[in-house]
């Protein structure tokens, strides 16, 4: 056993956290929350720049060849700098869906990902269905789709939708334009763009079907297992700056004559949350390096409970961030309530607590070691 | 022991359920349902109606406009007025600085503003609170200076809800910088409208603008405006803190809340684990009646006239961790539909499309009137007698 | 509405409280959990003496016409008091059983608890049933009884059970002797006598059947609501003793040099004590009121709300007792870890949190005031 | 990073089940499936078994009998142990008097006592507590006055786990009452048949005896028996603080207690809701997980070298919060089955039979070895730089 980043690892992430410094902040968070356009083209080219757009697809298919490992620690200093630049939404979800499809036509819009060429989003729920992926109430006869999706997070700008529905009750994968859809965006809590999509009998072509069936449903229990790692991921980096951040005002906010850390209370407050993260991060990398393993029950383990034990204790260390601030915590002005929302939000997708905790309960045991 | 409600008291939920199905607006009603805040406007309108029934200053004594009703008849008006889905009328002028005026004031400063609160026309806000004095209220720097014929205020209040709606703010200032921290603190009326006063929005992470700062600077204002003595600001705003409000623990609005839950369980498109919500629910209403059987108690304490212990403490601790408890649920409960902000058109719920907002507000909570920790801190010394 | 306590109920709850004063202690519960034989002659005539084996039952069947809530006081003083002396099982219990089925032959049995001729006990739950009191898992074929009976709080020494069978699947309540059974007696966890009754295909007398069918099922409703009310008000009476005494000992107990109540965290807890304390007051009033309801909707509703929460937040506080008083809390010595084992074990009888939070939850809500 | 133990460590796993396999004896596979403590004689038999293939004091370096393992082996070699239902072997030995001696002991001192450690012969306890001197140790009173050849010990010591059983006992006694209270703390090895010593039962609430109080009457103890020198007794019990131990967590013995659990619910009788009780479960399991793997993080850094931070405290801290929760779901899924004490037959199930006596003994285990409030609170002093 080996509980170490990669070298490599820590590069990536070290490199991430620069970059963001150095061009994000708080002030640009919150110019674009109230943008319609998500970011500017220099932003989206610096992610290119980067390496992101390659990092996490096999070399194999033009990537390089990252781990999640190495995601979730670009997505964990994203939490932490509360970027909403849309990277794992539009590039890291649609472009490991055509990666694990795998066929010589996703691979090659998987190129185009990976070149910056596409910008694509996964349509994967709508509120009927819920978190229930695998039965979309989208429905494909013949070569008419009719439903919508929902919670579409394409971040504002996305042209074609890489969307699920079932036909004749087997699950497909499809390439939408979105130009052929009827599309209204609007903001989610994390301050992020998101969208509903309607297909009103929408004129499918054969080159639009990139998979059915098992291969589809593959991909996508594949999918969701990433995904959910990510969302610890951001979650962690969130949390992490929100403890930072209240204990660095339990040392120097003042009341009754005494900085607030001084009393028992509010330090057993941060002991809690500190642990609390302790606990988080060993999850984080837990389901980070299972959550790619081949079986299937590993990935589910590993990441249905991550996500389980996230969607409570850090949503616990954000309340509580925003209770050791007091008014100041639930004010636009600071960054503690919009950390607070993006924890809430990302605890809500990709299966919320009690559907992870239901998941769990169903899956064999797996003894430890084995 | 007589848990139930009287045949009267009965007869006169009935009359109230009546009056608020007719005279609950539409609007209102609406906002309600979503869990939605009210504009200035609509709130002002529902509080001028209450005004005109005279049911604006429930617990006032009769000679200065109030009901006369008894506590257990304020607590079922709070019920039935939340159940109808209106808004709680802001409790500035009705239940703070009105008491305030007729056990401290002067006959003059009664005949000025305490019509204005019965009817609903005069709006209040409270300026306790500055950046360095929020739980810590005796540590307030807001410095009123005595001139010949009027107090020179200057300083700054912060987390003033609703300032931006008030004509008036009922303020703690320093009259005294020279004595012990609580006793150079005077009570003052300030008119909103005077030179010299500036305020500015606190947008909340609900996304909406509840709160203010608000800038004193050289405003003058009439020594009249004073309440009591000089130095009697400290005693005053302890009276208040010890004031019977029924309406402490949120019981009513409790009600309200866990009413649109299992509606918005109910009618949910679909894909939830409904009997899963339904204990979750189950639990929290199960909290709810605990909570509001020690409020009834509090309640029949009130009607018998013996004096409030620290119950009333225990309310605020429970009632507002219900409160968060509640809207953690529907937030949860929602699950991916509470994932969204500005959607302009309903996604599956309405309720769960806009959970966020309540929750998101709620977090304060526990916070303003008092942090609940400084009120466990306070009981505790009651309790073990140090 | 008026929540003070009716003259003659604090009238009773004061004899009780002097009674178990003068009587009973710490020293006679340590004995009498150590003893097969249950207690003397003397207390048995005593609690006959105060009137309490009238007091549950209606005036016209011989009883002195009491409510619950008068009930429930003395039984929040024997809680209070840590007295094992089996009131509510061997009294109370089945005295309420007899007079839900009102008929000749019951009543008659009746005023033969009230006289304190028989000692009876209720057998209503075996382990394969469990909280399922309408389906037991014994059967009544013809006249023949067989099956077992499990938990059956005796006291030690009842002579005849009343217990439940399925006759072709229709309920019936039963008077059996115990002579006529194999019965092994053992400790519960509070301390208290306990049996498990074999009925080896047992013959039955026509004078044994009290009830069936409809009848049967609802004198059981009604007593089960009753019960659930009265584990309430032990449990109340042992977490009001338990708060009393930490309190008393966080005053006193010093630690660094003082008293450990001056600190911060354990004044929060205490606190939280104390408002839970209030809280389940005001659950025990409402529920001892509202449980002898003729609406079966109000005593469910009353009675499971009020059980599900004792059975959280009572236990929570005699934990933090526990946890307050140190290593001294968890030791055989002292009463703080007896009233921990009698709130644990009030907590599982007539149902457990989870049962009642599910029943709750099957409710129709009733509008608070209507 | 690689989570998964590799190729040897698997092999290493697979011979330490086999050897369990074979050698833990049905008796007390029996007792641990029910969850019961072990006899003196059951106990000692499996140590002394241990010692004999030199498995009992696994962090010791391998000059004074340890196996010379990896953290990673040991915690390996624990969830085996645990899962084959084989008892945790007391720590005071091992774990406590032993790295002391090889740590501060004089060569005769460690030639004397290190190896009836090793081979499970020789039984320790820890006296360290004193009825006023809980989880406040620096104001302990046991006096040792020096004498000539000998210290003369005179005082009180509580709560002593297993010193009914125990051949010696390591032990914190003041030998200078005119300093300072740290300061005049000496560690001291006490032979527990000299005369002077009793030893009066103490009952825990689970109905067994584990722990005592020990008197001291002008009890002779030879002056050798002092570990290091006088005044050094607070810095050694610092240092065993801090003392390496891959099993504080508790994970392995949580994994089969969540296992017996298991199989409790799906065995039950029937009239459980397994739906509801698997959820419960699966957040144990959850919580769990989330220990497991923040252990195993002290584990790999231990193996590296690298210094235990503040985690361990942590790991106490959620360790033992999840012992009692899992002890408290085992007694809440048991339902009426846990109402039983000393039941002579089973009733539906064993496991949920017994299940109130680890509950209740489970309920010391956040407050011995310095209570999770004493442990948070010096946690705090680190986080916060106080």
């Amino acid at each position: 056993m080996e509980f170490n980043l990669p070298e490599n690892t820590t590069l990536i992430a070290d490199t991430a956290s620069r970059y963001l410094k150095d061009n994000y902040s708080f002030d640009i968070y919150r110019k674009q929350i109230e943008q319609q356009d998500p970011f500017g083209a220099s932003r989206w080219s610096a992610m290119q720049e980067l390496g992101w757009f390659g990092l996490p697809f096999a070399e194999s298919g033009g990537g390089f060849g990252g781990t999640l490992l190495d995601v979730a620690m670009v997505v964990r200093e994203l939490g932490a700098a509360l970027c909403l630049d849309p990277y794992v939404d539009t590039v890291v979800a649609p472009g490991k869906l055509l990666e694990y499809v795998g066929s010589d036509a996703t691979l090659a819009m998987l190129s185009d990902v990976i070149e910056g060429r596409v910008k694509l989003a996964c349509a994967l729920y709508d509120f009927h269905a819920g978190y229930q992926v695998l039965t979309p109430s989208m429905k494909l006869n013949g070569r008419r789709l009719s439903g919508q999706k929902n919670f579409v997070p394409d971040g504002g700008f996305a042209d074609t939708l890489l969307a699920t529905a079932l036909a004749d009750g087997e699950l497909v994968v499809l390439a939408v334009p979105l130009g052929i859809c009827e599309t209204i965006r609007y903001r989610a809590l994390d301050g992020g763009r998101i969208a509903n999509v309607l297909f009103d009998d929408v004129d499918i072509t054969d080159g639009m079907i990139l998979a059915c069936g098992e291969k589809a449903e593959q991909a996508l229990s594949r999918l969701l297992a990433y995904l959910r790692v990510l969302d610890c991921a951001r979650m962690y980096g969130a949390a992490g700056a929100l403890y930072r951040r209240t204990l660095e005002y339990a040392k120097t906010r003042k009341q009754f004559g005494v900085a607030i850390g001084s009393f028992q209370i509010i330090q057993h407050y941060l002991v809690d949350m500190f642990i609390d993260l302790q606990q988080l991060e060993s999850m984080l990398f837990m389901a980070a390096v299972k959550a790619e393993s081949e079986d299937v029950s590993q990935r589910e383990r590993a990441s249905t409970a991550a996500k389980a034990y996230y969607a409570d204790k850090a949503v616990r260390i954000a309340q509580q961030a925003i209770q050791i601030h007091g008014g100041i915590g639930v004010t636009e002005e600071l960054d503690i309530g919009h950390y607070f929302r993006l924890i809430t939000h990302c605890s809500l997708t990709h299966g919320d607590r009690a559907h992870h905790i239901k998941s769990f309960s169903r899956l064999d045991e797996v003894h430890q070691g084995e | 022991m007589n848990l139930d409600f009287t045949r009267e008291e009965r007869e006169f939920q009935q009359s109230i359920r009546s009056w608020m199905r007719e005279n609950v607006q539409d609007d209102i009603k609406r906002s309600s349902a979503l869990g939605e805040m009210l504009a200035k406007e609509q709130q002002q309108k529902w509080e001028r109606l209450l005004g005109k029934q005279g049911w604006l200053a429930l617990t006032w004594p009769k000679q200065y406009g109030g009901p006369g009703w008894t506590a257990t008849q304020r607590y079922i008006f709070d019920l039935e007025r939340a159940m109808a889905g209106a808004p709680p009328t802001s409790p500035f002028g009705v239940s703070m600085v009105g008491p305030v005026l007729y056990n401290f004031g002067f006959q003059e400063q009664k005949d000025r503003w305490l019509p204005g609160i019965v009817s609903g026309e005069t709006l209040w806000c409270q300026g306790y609170s500055e950046p360095n004095a929020g739980s810590d209220l005796a540590s307030l720097k807001t410095r009123a200076e005595r001139k010949d014929d009027h107090y020179l205020v200057n300083g700054q209040k912060i987390w003033t809800t609703q300032a931006h709606w008030s004509d008036m703010m009922f303020c703690l200032v320093r009259t005294d910088p020279t004595v012990k921290q609580q006793n150079g603190i005077s009570f003052l009326l300030i008119d909103m409208k005077t030179p010299g006063i500036e305020v500015r929005p606190i947008y909340s992470i609900d996304g909406h603008h509840h709160l203010n700062e608000v800038y004193f600077t050289d405003v003058r204002v009439p020594l009249e405006n004073l309440v009591g003595q000089e130095g009697m600001g400290w005693t005053i705003a302890k009276f208040l803190l010890t004031h019977e409000r029924t309406t402490i623990a949120g019981v009513a609005d409790s009600h309200h809340e866990i009413s649109r839950l299992k509606n918005a369980v109910e009618e949910s498109p679909g894909f939830l684990d409904k009997s899963q919500a339904r204990l979750r629910i189950a639990e929290l209403e199960i909290e709810l009646m605990a909570l509001e059987y020690t409020n009834f108690r509090t309640v029949a304490a009130t009607d018998e006239g013996r004096p409030l212990g620290p119950e009333s403490s225990g309310l605020k601790i429970k009632g507002t961790e219900l409160q968060q408890k509640v809207s953690q649920a529907m937030v949860e409960l929602g699950g991916m539909m509470s994932l969204t902000w500005d959607n302009p058109e309903t996604i599956g719920s309405d309720i769960f499309n806009r959970a966020t907002r309540r929750y998101n507000f709620l977090r304060a909570c526990t916070i303003y009137g008092g942090s609940n920790e400084i009120q466990k801190n306070v009981l505790a010394k009651m309790l073990l007698g140090l």
